[in-house]
């Protein structure tokens, strides 16, 4: 093949885009739009994966020590926690800290504590947290075995259901990803497939003056590949300003809930949106063009 | 330089086009192909550059079996071959310039040369005024000039005519013809199925005449019809 | 039947295809519209049925200016008149019946009627044997007489034949113009466009002579040139 | 129009949708999908709605006596609340129950209430339900001025910010269902849009044999009818099939949602998405036609 011949697939491309002008937004939008829901979905499925795992990172195991423990005791289970090579941070909480936040949690309903007077029936306890949440149940069961150790929880099943639930939205997302990946396909063939219908005369007539199946191939595959590129790129903007939008209004409704807005994260999103576009293109045209290309 | 052998070419649909038809067309020759409408004439040249395959019997091309080609070999038989098809077929998407450029891209010709060749053909059709149009925006006439012009453009071995003087006036036929007398000269082998009786009794080629799908007739310095008596 | 008055016609990309014409087409007549390739034929008859419209001067259909038609009205103008494309125009979805048939359900005829003039139509153009075929497995021939099958069906007050017999054999051209001459007789105005040079030459009917969208010539009883000395 | 016109319209239509299935399946895909994602949203947006007002309806109004008043005074108090015509069910807790009750809200750490000995710190209280969940703001200021009432609690804002979220919900529905429908609209349009296209060339033809611009629409709009009515039937059986399959998930993992599963409901969901699918297939047709119309 001669370079001026790959000029004249890059120049029928795009005048063909330019002269089908209704027919390339159709064709763009229609990527777009799916491309847009895959997008969301793939967002969405990070998303709160990423928020699980923050979750799961932020959940601890409380150690608390038998109530009349002496402070050198405690202190030495203490060390012995922080020195554990799967535990990533040991937060000491004393008896008076207890009663304390024991009170705060009650509400209104605390006041009844004052019935207790000046009593303090609460133990000293440490927060541990796991390097991995997944060794969590390990853990509490080798803390038990500590001296003075009364007893030991961690969020009494809570950590193991987060973790299930991290899977099953993995799970879920992968297969709603999935399904609209293969609809976004789907689209996209059905309108490329339309375009090349439309235009089953001309390819027979091109055909007829001895031209080559890739010679016309190449103008609508490169076509094709344009349409979902320039679909991507509507697709990742309107992406983007949404997922700020929802990412502000999430940071100041719901503190609690992690989102990613780092550029890596972004521009991961972008390049996987792009090549998905690309290619379902250039798909869609090779699936389109087979069954007229037997002239 | 085609051959044809027993060749019979029944449509899908029943209709036989060809009947048990054996025909060899010499390098260098021009024929004429007459005969009433439906007789299969068009047929015949679909069968020599694999527009359609024969039911049965064999097709040769310069020696090679046109019928038995792999599909990857069938752009270069037909690069040999220019083709005026009697419904024209442009690409509606193109200018006549493009429409003819198209023909010679296929071949890969340099950019120098289709500047060059294009206005070149379309002149020799009487076109020229009319490089920048579309199809859609000729008369009958001038788009049957397109496709000839597109026939001739890349100096072919073999140009094969489907009625291409349908749509022009008694004096454009005949430049058209001259022309088509010139490029034989140069040693192009011309196959022609035409109605216009005028013209082939002038010319006084071969004639190969069908009938219903069967060869009735072939004389070498034929008339349009049966002779009767002496050529008017 | 027809007047046409100052019509000028030139095309969005500046070609004059008609310039000045004026003329006056009365009921019964039969009329041949001569003239070079590019001549401004086609484009006098497609303002007659508003396919376009003139860029200055009046169309008088039956005393009805077609020109400033309201769109709502061009479907009526149309039923009134048969025809025959140049470029055939046959539905290519739809057989031969059913594209014949197409052109009587838009007057809404009735099932029965339709059972009985189309097979009437077909077996006039000689294509009895070809009812249920797609256009695209016709001959050339075949599918410019389903076009003149389509034209006549409806039994319009003027049909309009654009080179139609440009793709038939002289028998089969001689058989047609007989059918025309016959509608003609029955009180049908026919405007023929041709090349024929033959056919008109030998009716010696009125002829209008078109070149470079002009009138050049219009006679009661013409030929197809300007007579030299006595006819042939 | 003659009768039989209008069987040649409806044999026209049929005819184009045998005679180009794979166009006409890719139509209907187009369709189901779009009907798919606009179901799914109207079926999550009413959901969640009737959630939130189950929710809202168990919401209920604590009404907290003076620990000290006498059971009569209690009594009285009660019928008062049971005989107000906004008033729907009223619970009454009991002292003892209270305890009971706060100690297994405290769980494990509520061992410590044993320090308390036989005291029972917790005052009478009655748990009202209010007809209409709005009302109870103006409740509970009312119940506040009864006799000995210590106080009134109602979910310290809960109630209205689930009546928030509820409107919440049901705008961002709109806008999603409103979205969604216009990318279905869009897209089936686009598909229709594609099919005149590829056939503007018959529409010349049949304009210049003499039909009128209805006598070429309404095969057409009978088609994209048809087309949208299957697509509709479609996106009706998958989409039922996945809620029948969400709502039994939902009702084992996740009992305290409330699914809505009666016929009535699914039966006007069908309504609807049918009459979208031919009210869409009909507006698809009537813009792609309104282009090639003019020969
Ligand atoms: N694709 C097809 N399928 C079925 N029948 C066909 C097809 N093409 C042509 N035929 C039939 O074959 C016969 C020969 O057709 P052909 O086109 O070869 O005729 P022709 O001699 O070129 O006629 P004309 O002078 O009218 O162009 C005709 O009866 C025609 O109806
Ligand atoms: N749609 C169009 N746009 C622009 N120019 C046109 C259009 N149709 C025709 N023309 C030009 O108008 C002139 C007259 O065309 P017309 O089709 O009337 O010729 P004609 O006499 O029918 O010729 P022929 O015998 O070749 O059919 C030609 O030069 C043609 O190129
Ligand atoms: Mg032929
Ligand atoms: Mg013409």
């Amino acid at each position: 093949m001669k370079f001026r011949t790959l000029g004249y697939f890059f120049g029928e491309a795009f005048r063909s885009l330019g002269k089908n002008s209704w027919l390339s937004i159709a064709s763009i939008a229609t990527v777009a739009i799916s491309l847009l829901i895959l997008g969301s979905s793939v967002m969405m499925v990070l998303n709160s994966q990423y928020w699980v795992q923050t979750l799961a990172s932020d959940l601890e195991i409380a150690v608390i020590m038998d109530v009349d423990t002496p402070a050198g005791q405690v202190k030495m289970v203490g060390d012995k926690l922080r020195n554990h090579n799967l535990v990533s941070e040991v937060t000491f909480v004393p008896k008076a800290e207890a009663l304390t936040e024991m009170r705060q949690k009650m509400g209104d309903r605390g006041d009844y504590f004052r019935a207790l007077g000046d009593q303090n029936p609460f133990p000293d306890l440490f927060r541990v947290k796991a390097k991995d949440p997944r060794d969590m149940a390990v853990l509490a069961g080798e803390f038990q075995g500590y001296q003075r150790v009364e007893r030991v929880l961690y969020g009494q099943g809570v950590a193991e259901n987060l973790l299930n639930l991290s899977y099953w939205v993995r799970i879920g997302g992968l297969v709603v990803m999935g399904l609209m990946g293969g609809a976004a396909v789907f689209l996209i063939a059905t309108t490329i497939r339309l375009t090349v219908y439309a235009r089953r005369q001309e390819v027979g007539i091109m055909k007829s003056v001895g031209a080559t199946n890739w010679f016309i191939r190449w103008p609508f595959l490169l076509e094709g590949m344009f349409l979902g590129f320039f679909g991507s790129l509507v697709a990742v903007s309107l992406l983007f300003a949404a997922y700020a939008v929802a990412c502000h209004y999430i940071q100041t409704a719901l503190p609690f809930v992690a989102v990613r807005t780092d550029p890596a994260f972004l521009w991961q999103i972008f390049e996987v949106l792009a090549a998905a576009g690309v290619a379902i293109g250039a798909a869609g045209s090779m699936i389109s063009l087979r069954k007229y290309l037997h002239v | 330089m085609i051959q044809m052998h027993k060749v019979t070419k029944a449509y899908p649909n029943g209709v036989t086009a060809l009947d048990d038809v054996t025909v060899r067309i010499q390098k260098g020759s021009f024929i004429f192909l007459v005969g009433p409408s439906g007789a299969g004439k068009s047929t015949l040249t679909k069968l020599i550059f694999r527009e359609e395959v024969p039911t049965r019997g064999q097709v040769l091309f310069n020696g090679k079996s046109v019928n038995r080609m792999r599909a990857r070999e069938v752009p270069f038989l037909r690069r040999q071959i220019g083709v005026v098809f009697q419904d024209f077929r442009l690409l509606p998407h193109k200018t006549v310039f493009d429409n003819i450029a198209f023909a010679m891209k296929v071949v890969e010709a340099s950019v120098k040369k289709i500047r060059y060749r294009v206005p070149e053909v379309l002149e020799m059709v009487g076109l020229a005024t009319k490089v920048n149009v579309y199809p859609h925006q000729l008369s009958g006439g001038e788009q049957q000039r397109v496709c000839i012009a597109r026939a001739i453009v890349n100096e072919p071995l073999l140009i094969i005519a489907d009625e291409p003087t349908g749509n022009l006036d008694p004096d454009m036929a005949r430049e058209i013809m001259t022309l088509m007398l010139e490029i034989n000269r140069r040693g192009t082998t011309v196959v022609m199925a035409t109605h216009a009786r005028e013209i082939v009794d002038v010319m006084r080629r071969r004639v190969i005449a069908l009938e219903g799908g069967r060869i009735v007739r072939d004389e070498e310095h034929g008339s349009y019809e049966q002779k009767r008596g002496p050529a008017r």
